[in-house]
């Protein structure tokens, strides 16, 4: 039903989508997040991008964020994939689907794992821009976002 | 044995991806790891280890400082994670 | 930027969201929703549904719940397909995506997409049962939904 | 001249998708439209049309009962909406 990988290819969203409809007849609504790797932060220009992240750890905190959403939402499935290593202005880097049987609970359990996942899940962006190596610094934006979804 | 793993910003200023210390009373809780590996190894890694926003997970699981370790343990300080 | 079709055909969600990364090399979030055909609604077994729609209002409707939408938040675009016909269980019914920089505007924007076309574009759903034929009644959680974004 | 269009439920009820029917002061109102309709086709027009949920759009756009007709206008009676 649920189902997270840590990957360096690239993934098609359409044969993910496909594999999530199959899990259960009764889904009526899919939501779905793609982060993108952005030509521009903060000014700079990026040329690539290198994502490091911490094997076993990163799987295990993914699987922690999914369960709490499958307990606050009435979810029939989960997807995660997150992509590492060296990545291109306009990749997709990660993607977080959610089924239900009404929108509403896909909406908010798909914004809820990508907030957690920005907090909790640990991988870490380095930029490699003309001017060199840079890693990107967290955003206060992604913590005040996790802490939204506190009770 | 505790093995100590070191990510991203952190592995770099250490030169370090990972290494191994005796398990030992002085090892048994974070705060004292931490002065052990800067005893060992310098007072650079006093302010590497020792800034604002090092994340420390224990076996996989974010902790305190005040965390005790057992023999065995597998411990990472990495910085803020910007994955996503 | 944005794109707006209603067809009987399927549609690929990712051809879709590859168009849609071609639009602007500052997309850093894309969110978007599927709708699917569901087995059971009510519980009456559904065996097929045909989508009838209002040639021409559904389009114009559609274009100004996207323009609504970028004037709210801030988008690099958006694109919306509604199918029409004769469709299946498990089908894909419709599909919206909006990218942004952040992905806060680009949840929030596809969810008001989602709630404003539930009950602004006008297609009809009828349920062909073994039963017989029965045309789905609004739900009065579509109503609501879509009276949240209300200022 | 005034075109009428009907969906869905109530295209099935009236067994009528569309029709033409002249601009006349009788049908400058929807309000107005709707009477002559129910004049010309009979009772049962009256209860599908007068039912409490039934949206009117004019041009495409939703109106209400008081929104004035001109020649050349697109009427169009449906139910609820219930796609996406």
């Amino acid at each position: 039903m649920n189902h997270i990988r840590v990957q360096q290819e690239d993934f098609d969203v359409s044969a993910e989508l496909a594999q999530m409809r199959l899990c259960s007849k009764e889904i009526g609504a899919i939501a779905c997040f793609v982060g993108v790797v952005r030509d521009f932060n903060e000014g700079t220009a990026v040329a690539t991008m290198e994502l490091e992240h911490y094997p076993g750890m990163t799987e295990n905190s993914i699987r922690l964020i999914v369960d709490e959403a499958m307990q606050r939402w009435q979810l029939l499935g989960a997807r995660v994939i997150h992509r590492i290593g060296r990545l291109s202005p306009s990749d997709q880097i990660v993607f977080v689907a959610t089924s239900s049987l009404h929108r509403g609970d896909a909406f908010a359990s798909c914004e809820f794992i990508m907030d957690y996942l920005k907090t909790r899940a640990p991988f870490w962006k380095k930029e490699l821009s003309p001017q060199g190596e840079r890693w990107v610094d967290s955003r206060s934006d992604d913590v005040l976002a996790a802490q939204r979804w506190r009770d | 044995m505790i093995k100590v793993l070191f990510f991203a910003r952190i592995r770099e200023q250490l030169a370090t991806t990972e290494l191994e210390i005796d398990f030992l009373a002085q090892t048994q809780s974070i705060a004292l790891l931490r002065q052990q590996l800067v005893a060992d190894r310098g007072e650079s890694w006093a302010q590497v280890l020792g800034a604002e926003n090092v994340i420390v997970a224990v076996n996989q699981t974010v902790v305190s400082d005040s965390h005790s370790l057992s023999d065995g343990d597998e411990v990472a300080f990495f910085p803020p994670v910007t994955g996503g």
